[in-house]
């Protein structure tokens, strides 16, 4: 399968799905359900496929297309899909020769702007691809108490994973941004249909502050635009890997840069979501029925952060950094904040959407412990935390994912989430409870489960930054094991149940026995073994550390040079 | 007066007379009658005009179909009292004064143009240089005489008129040799070639078989429809 | 030097041969929980095949760790051969590197090659083994008579990488292993006492077989006994569990996989303190444990952050990163001669002059950087780093002030007492504490010294007036674990850890004794209602007498059989801990209260230990209903009491010439046989030789301390000579000051967890009233501004069309009757419009 | 004016003949008067194309148009006549004064 096929069929098989349900008669909700599972199984093995042909060795953006140019044509080169090239200082080689090559695909959209329909792979998202399908495919075999229109859910689910897939694929500005819509509004419909007793409220929330955040976004989406105009060789551009370049360069000023960064990392930060904008997060979660708070923890929230390293830091390396600082006092202090305010919830629900609050915050302060300094090990300290961050988002995905189906299985059961009425579920569901003990203890960042492994690389950088925040930082995890014990004794431990509806626990039927059991295989496996991990992104992290180090480097020399105002 | 002053005269005024008397006639089966004359007078102008087949056409078709068809209807549709349905002659009046309005703008228009200058010009503009052929560039029917094969041509798509008159000897016309013809189309390069009317044509024969459709379908005897039994 | 040596490749084969047994030991206890939780829940629920998988993992991992142990002593000479030098002196080939690497090809797991340093000052060697200059390096003149056999460097440590978790550019964070004579000591010892406690817990834990568990302790609302399933498998799953952490902390290889064992052992004792679910106050105890190791982790957290930012590894050993051999932590600071290397420089930011300690090589050369700066950690952080790992070891072994979980743990079943929670775990943090020790400066060690200190005196106190069985053992081994840390930090490096093996041996047996005692009695742990059960259950009442008198200290003086004193082992090792104390204050006399309070408590310790033991067994039955249905517990119960008793009373013979102390000693930093002295602080640590010099004195104060305070127990309550409740009565303010623990419980509640919890709530006001408020402010004034808009709208803009659109309308009527529907009018309208447009065209333009 | 016999008199003629056709048009109430009407202003047209045919370059495209206004007048009769039969099935009478349903 080609690269273009493959790529565009991992995004819009999906909605091919959707379309395909529509087909359906409506009553059929039991077909409707298996057909949509196939659909998102289907595009998780071809995620899987994506993950076969991406070639670690190669840091930059994948697939890598040879430019065959014929001496004097003027028309366009051919591209030529390159399966077997080695890498050498930089260069593509293919047997011993350097080959000239275009990277990711790139299908003119919309020629009046410049706009196209641009698409690859690197270390940093194929994991996130992965995730994405993953969870969707878990999302969707919890589904199954998904009772009222189901078909409409289903076809909406459906587009919302397109959006996803699409999101982490995007390499043109304009597109990504397109993507990033088409996720809001299956989402404001998903919450506002099928969610509990404030869903409005909570669905409108959402999607104002997201959509605020889109906007922020659009903004600074057209402050590239133009601004790339005087660099690019030719007109205004939205692709990201030229605009990349520009400021690689250090061809954006440092005032413009500052502001980008600002409105791009907003518009990320609500989606992460960080301390200031993180308010939609409790009602989105507490509101939204259990696959699709499995969906916003475990996907959606992974963008906030895959945008800020795609997007904030690449284009405006100067204003990264120059906000680096603030960046790490907001994560330092979202996941005290959040630890404190999920402490003292007393509805299930809310107290993990609190506690990914918290551990988003880590994302935050592992990506932005870049600090300047001569000494090469500093760098090496950022990769520490980014890997540190990227390695949290894969894991948070999987354990809040998995938390937010515990909390949604007990839900389906008693009707209420009040912390103070459960108890003793360990007695009457025993699977259930030490399945769930093991995923919040993945949560909890135990060592030999995924939450470990990133938090820890992040505390671990930190220091290197600021000692005082890394002291910060390093105090979450007594607040964390604080909460998340509490939470464990109140709710599966204990003589007896003491809630409504104690007749109504039954064991975990085997559906919702294989999604929780999943979960905690693969929080297992990411704990004990990450490098199946690293192995994948490090590469790349590497490389974007470089550029962004020689991007802010040329934008400080281009200020001292010209003689601009810097700071 | 040459007999073809005489007979422009005579048909002339045939065809005003007629359809004066056709205006001013309140009985539908006179009207027609005198219908029958002006039109059968107008297709004597065409032979007048060298349209033979024009004027053919307008004998078989409108005197000899469309007039019939129209007492037909009269037939069909008359019920004593109605044969005659008058208008008020205030009405009269005031068609008539328009009518005469008219006239004066058409009338004027005519004699405003200087037709010989137009001709002219078009011909001019036609070959794309002055020919200098004369006033008298158009189809000569007199050279040419009969024009049902050129029409027969030109609706099947093809201008042997345009193409080959202004260009060729008029003998080649004459004898309508096909190979000629098809070397003069194939001459090609340096030749605009004049377009037909096959299009056209096609699109008015299935226009007038749609139209008899749709007559048959709408004079078709139906059943009247009761209010009583709509409600 | 020595003139035993090893070569290489002899030392490469042990290496992999001890490697090999020690993961099968640390091994099998995994595969045994993994087949123990799953099997076990399908599984009958009165079967017992999951106590014996795990005892026979444990058991073969005894003897896999016995067996390394042997295997180390025979080929190294127990440890007193050093590895030949290399005659390759430019030794790192690519040949030889290669070799090493694709050897470790082989293995069955990802095995990192690292660079092979015989001694840190020598030329280097590739294997995939490393030595530490670490381990056993003395310097020949400050050996002491008594082990004057022990020349020279001996046998390094082995040490390697099992996988990488990551690495990033220079910074690898992996799993290692580091093995040396400490690592062997541990595993045989951890694995003994597991495999005796599994034996041990097959009977205490058999009430567990059934299908219907009725347990007395948990309450139903209507006030009923909680019925449940039997879960005898799951506690040997949690133990097996805990035996693989455990051991994995003690194969670790560098400071991360501590840490990361750590936790593990944590959650292992959160699940097995909390193994009765039902009862809130296990639950509560287990939360109480997990979350103050984690503050204690916290600490261990900035330790490792610190090291990780400025030395850039966290690997004990040498070893080779991207094939540059690169040094460990402990070569880094200490070098090959054990000295810290302080330097001055001039602070960036503030412009102070700041000491800094020169980061080592493995050539001991001074590391620099890129820019060809030397490599430097700050003096202070040094101190940092040190504090926040010891910082993890309070919390682990419940030093104050992070001692209160340590009693509340006893809510676990009693063999989780004994395992986790007295001979291994938080012995962990001693472990740590041992094996940390290069990285500690002098003021971290008087540090760990003064909060061993308070610890040992603060627990005794409060175990003095315990009545539960259980946590007078429980106060108990708190003491006894703040008497190593204070060897620890007065530099009785060798004492700490001779005093951890030896309290382990004596406290398991004790604590299992404690046990059996409670299952005679029928799960009655009051004291007060027992007495005189010497009668009933003899074997258990003489096995804990060993255990008194090894914790105790005391031994016949002046009386030697063999040229060994008659002495258990807790004599021993006490005895070693009091001289380093002694010669510590004759060093530095400012600190005499380090030599005081030790000696003082262990007349207490001697006290309360000899009281629980009367109380118990001796004197007439207090209860005579408990009384008469006490009976001896089984022979599976018993038998690993009496083999633990052997050990508490053997396991230190020789004393400072047996086995277990020279072993120990093998393992010893560098240059603590000659003292350390802190460049900045003047407090300097005792050499061997100085403690040698003071033991005998030291043994005496020691042995007249506990003598005493074993007669004023049996004073007390053995012959019942003078009536405690007399002498409560006199201190009752103290009494009650010391049954309520010194208040710590009450003082941290106010302290911490109410204002965490005051804090959480203030988070939540801020969201739902400040961040929703404002949001909810926003979206009210959007919506006033929309209704204006709406006015705005209806009334003006919508008025405007409205008119057009009226206008239009009436027009339209107006125009109406145009349309008569006449055909004819029709096309007079035409012919009209025609002329109209005619007349029009002429009037605009008359041509 | 007897002299030579030009196009304008042909136009005149032509003129004449659409001149009555609309007054025929306007002036009868009867269905099939208006129908005649009709059919004479298409007749004035034809005169005027056959007479430009002849003595204006337009040459046979003029002949050939008329032949196409006659032969849609012939529909264009068959269907008036349908029109006309169904006006007088719906009415019961051919006065067009009657079928004012349009009237606004």
């Amino acid at each position: 399968m080609g690269p273009i096929l493959l790529l565009t069929l991992i995004i819009f098989l999906p909605t091919i799905g959707a379309i395909a349900l529509l087909a359906v008669p409506k009553d059929n909700d039991e077909y409707l359900r298996i057909g949509a599972l196939g659909v998102t199984v289907v595009t998780f093995v071809l995620t899987l496929f994506l993950l076969g042909d991406f070639n670690t060795d190669d840091p930059a953006i994948q697939p890598v297309f040879e430019v065959i140019q014929v001496d004097g044509a003027t028309e366009p080169p051919d591209l030529k899909l390159l399966a077997n090239y080695d890498l050498s200082e930089g260069k593509v080689m293919r047997d011993g020769q350097e080959v000239q090559v275009q990277r990711g695909i790139t299908i003119p959209w919309i020629r009046t702007w410049n706009i196209e329909y641009k698409l690859g792979y690197d270390g940093i998202s194929v994991p996130l691809l992965l995730l994405t399908s993953f969870i969707s495919v878990l999302a969707m075999m919890a589904s199954w108490s998904i009772k009222k229109m189901v078909r409409g859910y289903l076809i909406l689910f459906l587009l919302l994973e397109t959006g996803m897939l699409g999101v982490f694929l995007a390499l043109d500005f304009f597109l990504f941004y397109v993507f990033w819509e088409v996720m809001l509004l299956p989402m404001y419909f998903l919450i506002g249909i099928w969610g509990g007793p404030r869903k409005e409220y909570a669905a409108i929330k959402f999607f104002l502050y997201t959509l605020l955040g889109s906007v922020l976004m659009l903004i600074a989406m057209l402050m590239f635009y133009f601004g790339s105009a005087a660099h690019s060789d030719q007109t205004s551009t939205f692709d990201l890997l030229e605009l990349a370049v520009i400021a690689q360069n250090g061809l954006f000023d440092q005032q413009m840069q500052m502001i980008a960064f600002v409105l791009l990392f907003i518009g990320f930060a609500i989606k992460v979501p960080t301390f200031p904008f993180h308010t939609w997060l409790p009602d989105a979660h507490v509101e939204a029925p259990t696959p699709i708070s499995m969906i916003l923890a475990g996907v959606l929230l992974k963008m906030g952060g895959y945008g800020i390293l795609r997007i904030a830091f690449p284009l405006c390396p100067f204003g990264a950094h120059w906000a680096a600082y603030t960046l790490v006092v907001i994560g330092a202090f979202s996941i005290i904040y959040g630890a404190f305010a999920a402490m003292a919830q007393t509805d299930f629900k809310r107290l993990v959407a609190y506690s990914s609050v918290s551990h988003m915050g880590y994302v935050i302060v592992g990506m932005a412990v870049w600090k300047l300094s001569v000494d090469t090990n500093a760098l090496h300290h950022w990769q520490l935390g980014i890997n540190g961050a990227m390695f949290q988002m894969i894991a948070h995905g999987v354990s809040s994912a998995g938390m937010f189906f515990i909390v949604g299985v007990i839900y389906d059961r008693v009707h209420h989430r009040d912390l103070n009425q459960f108890g003793g579920l360990s007695k009457l569901m025993p699977w259930y409870s030490g399945l769930a003990a093991g995923i919040f203890f993945a949560g909890l960042g135990l060592p030999g489960m995924c939450g470990f492994i990133g938090e820890i690389f992040v505390t671990l950088s930190a220091w290197n930054y600021s000692p005082l925040l890394a002291i910060i930082v390093a105090a979450g995890v007594i607040l964390t094991a604080g909460y998340i014990l509490w939470t464990i004794q109140r709710v599966f431990l204990g003589p007896e149940y003491r809630g409504p509806h104690a007749e109504e626990i039954t064991p975990m039927n085997g559906r919702e026995f294989t999604v929780a059991a999943v979960l905690l295989a693969f929080a297992i496996i990411l704990g004990v073994y990450p490098p199946i991990m690293f192995d994948l992104m490090g590469g790349s992290i590497e490389l974007l550390t470089e550029t962004l180090q020689q991007g802010l480097e040329n934008a400080t020399d281009a200020t001292s040079t010209a003689g601009l105002p810097g700071n | 007066m040459t007999s073809e002053q005489f007979l422009f005269w005579l048909f002339a005024v045939l065809t005003c007379g007629g359809a004066f008397a056709v205006v001013i006639t309140q009985n539908v089966v006179r009207m027609a009658f005198w219908l029958i004359v002006s039109l059968g007078s107008v297709a004597g102008l065409f032979f007048l005009l060298n349209a033979d087949f024009l004027g053919a056409a307008q004998l078989l078709i409108y005197v000899g179909g469309t007039v019939v068809l129209l007492i037909f209807g009269v037939m069909l549709t008359a019920s004593g009292p109605y044969l005659q349905i008058k208008t008020s002659p205030a009405e009269g009046f005031l068609a008539g004064g328009i009518a005469f309005l008219f006239l004066v703008l058409i009338v004027s228009t005519v004699y405003a143009v200087d037709w010989d200058h137009k001709s002219q010009l078009m011909a001019t503009h036609e070959n794309g240089q002055a020919t200098g052929i004369g006033p008298q560039p158009g189809y000569n029917p007199e050279q040419q005489g009969n024009t049902t094969r050129p029409i027969a041509f030109a609706l099947l798509g093809m201008r042997p008129d345009k193409d080959l008159a202004s260009n060729q000897p008029a003998d080649l016309m004459d004898t309508g040799d096909v190979d000629d013809l098809s070397q003069a189309v194939y001459m090609g390069d340096e030749m605009e070639l004049s377009t037909g009317y096959l299009l056209v044509f096609e699109i008015i024969s299935v226009h007038l078989l749609v139209v008899l459709v749709g007559a048959a379908y709408l004079a078709r005897a139906k059943r009247r429809v009761d209010a009583s039994e709509v409600a | 030097m020595s003139s035993e040596t090893l070569t290489i490749e002899e030392f490469q084969e042990i290496g992999k041969a001890l490697r090999f047994l020690l993961m099968v030991a640390w091994l099998l206890p995994l595969a045994g929980f993994a087949v123990e939780i799953f099997a076990g829940y399908w599984g009958h629920r009165r079967s017992k095949m999951a106590s014996f998988l795990a005892v026979g993992c444990i058991f073969i991992g005894f003897a896999c760790s016995l067996g390394a142990l042997i295997h180390w002593g025979t080929l190294t000479r127990w440890g007193h051969k050093t590895v030949a030098e290399s005659q390759h002196h430019e030794g790192k080939s690519e040949g030889e590197g290669q070799t090493g690497i694709l050897d470790a090809g082989k293995l069955p797991v990802e095995f990192v090659a690292l660079a092979d340093k015989p001694t840190a000052h020598k030329d280097a060697d590739n294997d995939d083994h490393h030595t530490t200059s670490g381990g056993g390096h003395k310097d020949a003149h400050h050996e002491g008579e008594h082990h004057d056999d022990h020349h020279g460097p001996g046998t390094p440590a082995f040490s390697g990488g099992f996988y990488l978790l990551g690495s990033f550019g220079d910074i690898e964070i992996g799993l290692d292993y580091y093995i040396d004579s400490l690592t062997l000591i541990m595993f045989t010892m951890v694995t003994l006492i597991a495999t005796c406690i599994h034996i041990f817990a097959i009977g205490y834990m058999s009430d567990e077989l059934v299908e219907d568990y009725v347990d007395h302790h948990a309450h139903t609302s209507d006030g009923k006994h909680v019925h449940r399933p039997g879960r005898f498998y799951r506690f040997f799953a949690f133990m097996s569990l805990f035996c693989f952490s455990m051991l994995g902390l003690v194969l670790a290889g560098n400071i991360f996989q501590v840490f990361v064992f750590w936790e593990l052992v944590g959650i292992c004792s959160y699940l097995l303190i909390g193994f009765y679910t039902e009862r809130k106050s296990a639950s509560t105890a287990a939360n109480k444990a997990f979350i103050m190791n984690r503050v204690g982790d916290f600490g261990f957290l900035i330790g490792l952050m610190v090291i990780v930012t400025y030395l850039g590894t966290f690997r004990f050993a040498d070893h080779e990163v991207n094939g540059a051999a690169q040094p460990g932590l402990f070569t880094m600071i200490r070098g090959a001669d054990g000295h810290i290397d302080l330097d001055q420089t001039v602070d960036v930011e503030t412009g102070n002059d700041v000491n800094v300690v020169l980061l080592k090589g493995v050539d001991g050369e001074t590391l620099t950087n890129a820019n060809g700066k030397n490599r430097t950690i700050p003096y202070w952080l040094l101190i940092v780093a040190g504090l926040g790992v010891f910082g993890g070891c309070v919390g682990k072994s419940a030093q104050f002030p992070l001692q209160t979980w340590l009693p509340d743990a006893m809510e676990g079943p009693t063999p989780v007492s004994a395992l986790v929670h007295s001979a291994t775990m938080v012995a962990a943090g001693v472990y740590l504490a041992g094996r940390f020790f290069p990285m500690f400066t002098t003021e971290v060690l008087l540090t760990i010294a003064y909060i061993g200190c308070i610890t040992l005196f603060v627990a005794a106190t409060i175990a003095v007036v315990a009545t539960d069985i259980k946590r007078v053992l429980a106060y108990s081994t708190i003491s006894q674990l703040g008497y190593m840390m204070l060897a620890i930090g007065i530099g009785g490096w060798g004492a700490g850890l001779f005093h951890l093996v030896t309290h382990a041996f004596f406290k398991s047996l004790m604590f299992l004794a404690s046990g059996s005692v409670i299952i005679g009695c029928h799960h009655e742990q009051e004291m007060p209602r027992m007495g005189g059960l010497w009668r009933k259950m003899p074997i258990t009442a003489f096995t804990m007498l060993v255990g008194v008198i090894a914790i105790s200290g005391l031994a016949i003086p002046g009386i030697s059989i063999f040229g060994e004193k008659i002495a258990f082992s807790g004599y021993h090792s006490k005895d070693e801990i009091v001289a380093t104390a002694l010669a510590f204050m004759q060093m530095n006399e400012q600190h005499f209260l380090l030599f005081l309070v030790p000696l003082i408590t262990a007349g207490i310790t001697a006290f309360y230990m000899f009281r629980l033991w009367f109380y118990t067994f001796a004197g007439e039955p207090r209860d005579a209903e408990l009384h008469s249905h006490v009976h001896e517990t089984p022979w599976v119960m018993t038998t690993p009491l009496i083999i633990l008793a052997v050990f508490a009373a053997g396991c230190a013979i020789g004393g400072t010439h047996g086995p277990l102390w020279l072993g120990l000693l093998n393992s010893e930093p560098i240059g603590l046989a000659t003292g350390l002295t802190g460049q900045l602080s003047g407090i300097a640590t005792p050499s061997h030789d100085a403690v040698h010099a003071v033991h005998s004195t030291a043994g005496m104060y020691a042995l007249i301390v506990a003598a005493t305070g074993a007669f004023v127990a049996y004073l007390l309550y053995g012959a019942g000579v003078i009536d405690p409740g007399d002498i409560k009565q006199q201190f009752v303010s103290l009494h009650t000051f010391l049954v309520e623990k010194w208040r710590f419980d009450e003082l941290y509640d106010a302290m911490f967890v109410r204002p965490v919890h005051i804090v959480a709530s203030w988070c939540v006001g801020v969201d739902r009233y400040v961040f929703d408020g404002l949001i909810h402010r926003t979206a009210r004034t959007t919506i006033d501004v929309s209704r204006w808009d709406r006015k705005f709208d209806e009334g003006i803009i919508d008025g405007l069309v409205n008119l057009v659109g009226n206008a239009v309308f009436s027009a339209g009527r107006s125009l109406r009757v145009v349309q008569t529907g006449s055909l004819r009018q029709y096309i007079m309208f035409i012919a009209v419009g025609v002329l109209v447009l005619f007349v029009l065209l002429f009037a605009v333009f008359p041509s | 004016m007897f002299s030579d016999i030009q196009l304008t008199n042909y136009l005149l003629v032509g003129a004449f003949l659409f001149v009555c056709g609309v007054v025929c048009m306007t002036t009868k109430r009867n269905g099939i008067g208006i129908l005649m009407g009709v059919e004479l202003v298409l007749n004035g047209a034809n005169i005027n194309f056959i007479a430009f045919s002849r003595y204006t370059p337009l040459g046979l495209d003029g002949q050939i148009f008329s032949l196409f206004v006659i032969v849609l007048a012939a529909a264009e009769a068959a269907v008036a006549l349908a029109i006309a039969l169904n006006f007088y099935n719906n009415h019961l009478s051919i006065d067009v004064d009657r079928g004012d349903e349009l009237q606004g």
